[in-house]
């Protein structure tokens, strides 16, 4: 047991670190990457494509993709190295997170030949950027609730609807969309999977303003908008088996909520602010909750360790990768709690003179929204439940009869 | 065995509940909360004339002469409303304050004026992150002048004077200063709830009397924020209430999978588990409010276990309103973060919480030795 | 608001204290009441019914009873002085509650006259003891799943099958249990309900050893046991809603888990209990859990203020009162855990020689039990959801099917 | 990254797996218990004659010469199978407090007696209730003889010596006392969990000479407990994840309503925060035991994290085993109150946990002023 490299890995770092060095600048110590969250300038969409250029031109981006689309068939631990070593540097937001970690795959998997062809370099490039289009107002947790429809016409299908939850819709050149196209079906059954030109006639996008004030979502609205059925990933009505592998690889792409504050910054806190002039970490009750605080947010990390270590030795991960957001959300959303305890009256300061210049009051604000984005806390514990320690799977009343017969309400 | 809100209460509950639906819905806390308007004067006139900004003032200050269990029964519906304005300031901490140990000459002199709403009073003792124990205080009167620095202050920009915290030599007290004086520096700051405005205040030897005439000593601030802590914790028993009944409306309505939500029993347990936290802090809110009106000697102790209790609470159903609408009680739209914000505010509002623990503990001690 | 009893009130709780002050002697300053746990002997159930006459003579039996059966038709708030009253007495336990308090109600409801006036004086008087025959092996929480048969045999019903959970079966002269009539029926549909003379032959009682060592219920064999049809409750086949009557009742019957370490106990070990040289009271952290612990004590203490207030108005109480099991049981639990905490290695001794005498090892070892009996805390969570909230029930796979084919265990 | 046992130690699991569940099937736990044996002889020397006593003991005193990844393996299987011998008493404490401050001399008298099981040892540190700090200890040595009362002292009544804390003077060391001595009295405690054995301890003059030859200081006890905690807590993990595997199978097979209780929200959604707790428990311990057997500086906070979490976990887990079964898991003759007692007796033999959570963070706290 150590927490070394394989000489392999050492060697692969190595190169990394070398060619990182030598085309970006390290973070400062104690300096924040950049965040995802906020509102976009087109600049930093130029500044994030051009970042990302740079990568594909000497062979690290998207580095575990083949090689025929530009990857470098890169082993999983050795992307594990490689984004280790990237977040060292300052380096612009990723904003094809969406695109190269779940629906590069889906195609993969689901396309045609051409459709890799076509798409998958100029996504590895960033030249052109993706969006994901499956939520829908009332189609959450129950994601294949989804009554958005598409409906043939000649060689083209017709779209309309609207979509809800989806990053970068203003700056995506595709879309891949999930759709309703026989109603009449069972809820599973009818549904199809597409491409569509996010600049197609018939689009509208409208950023939703969360509750901590940003905007890191859109609303998507369809009004007929033209989608050719060559755009159709998979065949007619069985978009749902594509859409899984699209969720399947969710779990990647959304991380435990990085960024942010962290234990370091809570036990700080506690080091500085002051109760009746002592230090508040000299207070027997902090210092009990610091840690329980610390013994979860380290398990989390040495859990990581162990995901990695399968990786390094070529295995699978087991299931402890799925804990990660269910563990990592209510955490952070708890540390920000006893944090603004520990603030006082100070805690209800939104300002620049807040403690730490607002630090714990914005993760109070931001982590709610950890614990729904990607699955809900209840989602995540289904899934655990259900695909990690095989307990029966809910009992559903909604299978077995056409997809319009599904109660949506309360009978009047 | 009496203890529960008489009828007459009850009908006062009623009566200020339907006059609020109308008054004050949800959307006037988002309005104030949006355009930084830092309190509805709409809402705080139509309060005043109410009669409401008086409820447990005698009647010689120009108050309506009732107890603190008809403030109590208000508190809990202004809470329901989030209402924004600065109900608790002025009238839980400023008015109480000086009915407790203000001179007859200060009560005659405020407490009509803060009757009809005329001034707002507020209470400003915190001086930053933390909190100041009597040991280190920094604020101070010196020949009758007042020097520091308050923040946050609840409503301290909006206030007319303020009761403020300061020590003189070995003695401590609560300062008396007319807000609108030169020497009085007001800053605007941002709040985590901005539906109730807060300020940082800046005293440079501004002028002041002692509340009372003299330094009144740590015990009557305890004494006057004990009062206030069942006050507030009304407040925050009638927001976690709204909180819970609009959560459990959404859950009968929102359908996922073919059934409504609540169907589910990670949702369903939880509305219970909630159910019974309402219910304990009710318990709590009440056996407080008993001691408050009895000017009982278990106050301190009833004040601890209501602030306790209800800061809980008030906690877990703004959590639980967010996780149980989804992604929608996320958005800035929904109503959910206005009772998020809330929450924290009023749970700042007195210091922190872990603070309130403590000493409550601290006075089951003293009463143990007592006994 | 006050605690003051109405002048009426008071009234009747001197009669009552005159009463008891004559006939029974209080109880010494911290000394407990006899607890219903433990061993019984006949000499102890000799002595309960002797207390139990004493009463029924003086009109201080049963008194919310109508006058007709023995009782004084007293008010729910008089029966709750009455009980105040008495429990600052030594006194027997009480070993007639299960009968008076769910299985007198349930013969006053669905019994025909005969059998009231057959049954109900010889219970009130305590003359003859009574216990009740519902949960089986593979039927607990799933009450109606019980599987117990009684079959018609002319004038007479054979039954057959197992009962558990039966507290004072071998003392008992008379059990009422729920049997299965029709197992073609729907699962609640084919249930019928009897009164069984205990002494019948057929029935062998055997005592349960708890995991705290004790033995406060019993398993109950059925095998060939004969019950006239005079014995029955109701009709055939429609016992279920009778078996609701006495369930509703339970709650009554059932208290949060009187008797016990409460939080006074646990201030007092805090107290006294050293940790380095210093009382652990010293210390911050416990202070933190103890202000936790007292808040939910007392929450649940004042919600019991608010039932009487109810009661005492002559108003039903509102939904608080179904919170007491499930506030009280855990509480006890969490309580006798952390004090645990606070003895340190002493904790490990179920010794007279640890600290307060074991005290809280055997809250610990006993408090499981109360979040079980009469009502899981998962049962009380849906009882108050879909009873106090209105929420929807559990949707129902052993509805509108045969009871015979509701599935009871996975396919082999 | 090599963050978890090799294969040779995922084999030795599985040997010593599959040996335990022919040796030491729950019957025996509970055989101990119901018959008050103190504890398992047969048990104690299958395990003796796998040489897993001396495991981490070096060749040159007897032992296996293997490391503490090893010991740690076999603690987790001992754990799983609620082992009801004083393999920590006699391993966990007596040998590794020898290796690590014994003399070369104490090393060869007693290690190799340690490794086949002759002798067995134990720690007698706590006197009563609470916690004796290094300030409020009152055993004493005085001229080479040890006065005092040591309760409880696991497996005191079947040790042959004890290594017992006491004071000399200002100094603190541990003293070597054979038990066999007329100084010694030993009396039977009924334990909590009778599968494990208690007993007081009265020394009057006993002979003894200090481990290490001279006082060893404070330090060196906390050293050898946090060395025994991360060896604790795997037996801990292991308990907790065997009650989860027999509660998982029970929750499937039991039916009710027609359905597997296991498909109900309200165990469905628990069973998988309890596997979630396992896991990063399961991390915890891992990283103690790689600090443990690399002798790394962050033994002390990485022991204070193991013991914290699996001392957690296995409380949860034995409450949760016994709630999920429902009546039958509060019955005797179910095993559920086997692990329920067993948790409780892990979580004591290393003195309180509100103490093991203020060390940890004064071990962070030490770290950062270090750094």
């Amino acid at each position: 047991m150590d927490f070394n490299d394989t000489p392999e890995e050492a060697a692969f770092r190595a190169e990394a670190r070398a060619w990182l060095e030598a085309n970006a600048e390290p973070l400062a110590p104690g300096e924040q990457p950049a965040s995802l969250e906020g509102r976009f300038d087109p600049e930093m969409v130029r500044k994030a494509q051009e970042w990302q250029r740079k990568k594909a031109d000497a062979g690290w981006a998207c580095i575990t993709w083949p090689k025929e689309y530009g990857g470098r068939g890169a082993t999983p631990i050795q992307a594990v190295i490689w984004s280790q070593e990237e977040a060292r540097f300052k380096t612009p937001p990723n904003i094809f997170a969406i695109g190269q970690g779940m629906l590069g795959p889906t195609i993969m998997v689901h396309g045609t030949e051409e459709q890799k062809r076509r798409y998958l370099p100029p996504m590895l490039r960033g030249d052109e950027i993706w969006c994901q289009l499956f939520s829908e107002p009332a189609a959450g947790s129950d994601l294949a609730g989804l009554r958005t429809t598409a409906v043939r016409d000649g060689d083209d299908w017709i779209i309309n609807g609207q979509k809800i939850w989806t990053t970068g819709a203003h700056y995506s050149k595709w879309g891949m969309i999930v759709t309703r196209t026989d109603p009449n079906a069972e809820k599973h059954r009818g549904i199809t999977y597409f491409i569509v030109d996010m600049q197609s006639p018939g689009i509208e996008i409208r950023p939703i303003k969360q509750m901590n004030g940003m905007s890191s979502f859109n609303e998507v609205f369809f009004t007929d908008v033209r989608v050719p059925d060559r755009n159709r990933i998979g065949d007619v009505n069985d978009g749902w088996r594509c859409a899984l592998t699209t969720l399947m690889n969710e779990r990647h792409a959304i991380g435990g909520g990085a960024g942010g504050p962290e234990f370091r910054d809570l036990f700080r806190l506690a080091r500085t602010v002051l109760w009746n002039g002592k230090p508040a970490i000299q207070d027997a009750g902090v210092r009990q909750r610091l840690a329980d605080f610390y013994v979860r947010a380290k398990g989390l990390q040495y859990t990581s360790y162990r995901v990695q270590t399968a990786l390094s030795r070529g295995q699978t991960p087991g299931p402890e990768s799925s804990i990660g957001k269910l563990v990592g959300a209510p955490l952070r959303q708890n540390m920000a709690a006893f944090a603004l305890d520990l603030e006082g009256a100070a805690a209800a300061l939104l300002d620049r003179k807040a403690p730490e210049g607002a630090l714990w009051q914005l993760a109070y604000l931001g982590s709610p929204g950890l614990r729904l984005a990607g699955g809900t806390d209840e989602i995540l514990r289904n899934i655990i439940a259900e695909r990690v320690l095989g307990l029966p799977p809910e009992i559903r009343v909604d299978k077995g009869i056409p997809f319009k017969d599904v109660p949506t309400g309360p009978r009047p | 065995m009496n203890f529960d809100f008489s009828d007459d209460q009850k009908l006062l509950r009623e009566n200020v509940r339907s006059f609020l639906a109308k008054e004050a819905p949800l959307t006037l806390c988002r309005q104030v909360l949006e355009t930084d308007g830092k309190y509805s004067t709409t809402l705080w006139q139509a309060v005043a004339a109410q009669g409401w900004l008086g409820t447990a003032i005698p009647e010689k200050y120009g108050g309506a002469g009732f107890g603190r269990l008809e403030l109590a029964v208000i508190a809990e519906e202004l809470g329901r409303v989030l209402a924004p304005i600065p109900f608790g300031s002025s009238v839980y901490l400023a008015s109480e304050a000086l009915l407790v140990a203000g001179t007859e000459e200060q009560k005659q002199r405020y407490l009509p004026r803060l009757s009809t709403g005329e001034a707002i009073g507020t209470l400003a003792h915190f001086e930053g992150a933390g909190d100041p124990g009597n040991r280190s205080l920094k604020s101070t009167v010196r020949n009758g002048k007042l020097s520091g620095e308050k923040t946050p202050v609840p409503d301290g920009e909006i206030a007319d004077f303020a009761l403020v915290t300061a020590k003189s030599g070995r003695d401590f007290g609560l300062a008396i200063v007319d807000l609108h004086t030169r020497e009085v520096q007001r800053e605007h700051l941002d709040s985590l709830d901005p539906s109730r405005s807060v300020a940082a205040l800046r005293f440079e030897r501004a002028p002041v009397e002692w509340l009372g005439g003299r330094p009144c000593g740590w015990d009557t601030l305890q004494h006057i924020f004990d009062r206030a802590a069942v006050l507030y914790a009304f407040e925050q028993l009638g927001g976690a209430q709204r909180a819970f009944e609009i959560t459990r409306e959404y859950t009968l309505n929102r359908y996922a999978f073919g059934r409504p939500i609540a169907s589910f029993q990670a949702l369903k347990h939880r509305l219970a588990d909630w159910y019974v936290e309402l219910e304990l802090t009710r318990s709590n809110c009440y056996y407080g409010a008993w001691a408050l009106s009895h000017e009982a000697p278990e106050l301190a102790v009833a004040a601890c276990g209501a602030r306790v209790s209800a800061t809980n609470t008030f906690e877990l159903a703004s959590k639980e309103m967010i996780q149980m609408h989804g992604g929608m009680g996320f958005t800035w739209e929904h109503d959910a973060h206005l009772f998020y914000r809330r929450a924290r505010y009023l749970a700042a509002v007195l210091g922190p919480a872990p603070v309130w623990r403590e000493r409550l503990v601290t006075c089951l001690e003293r009463r143990e030795e007592a006994s």
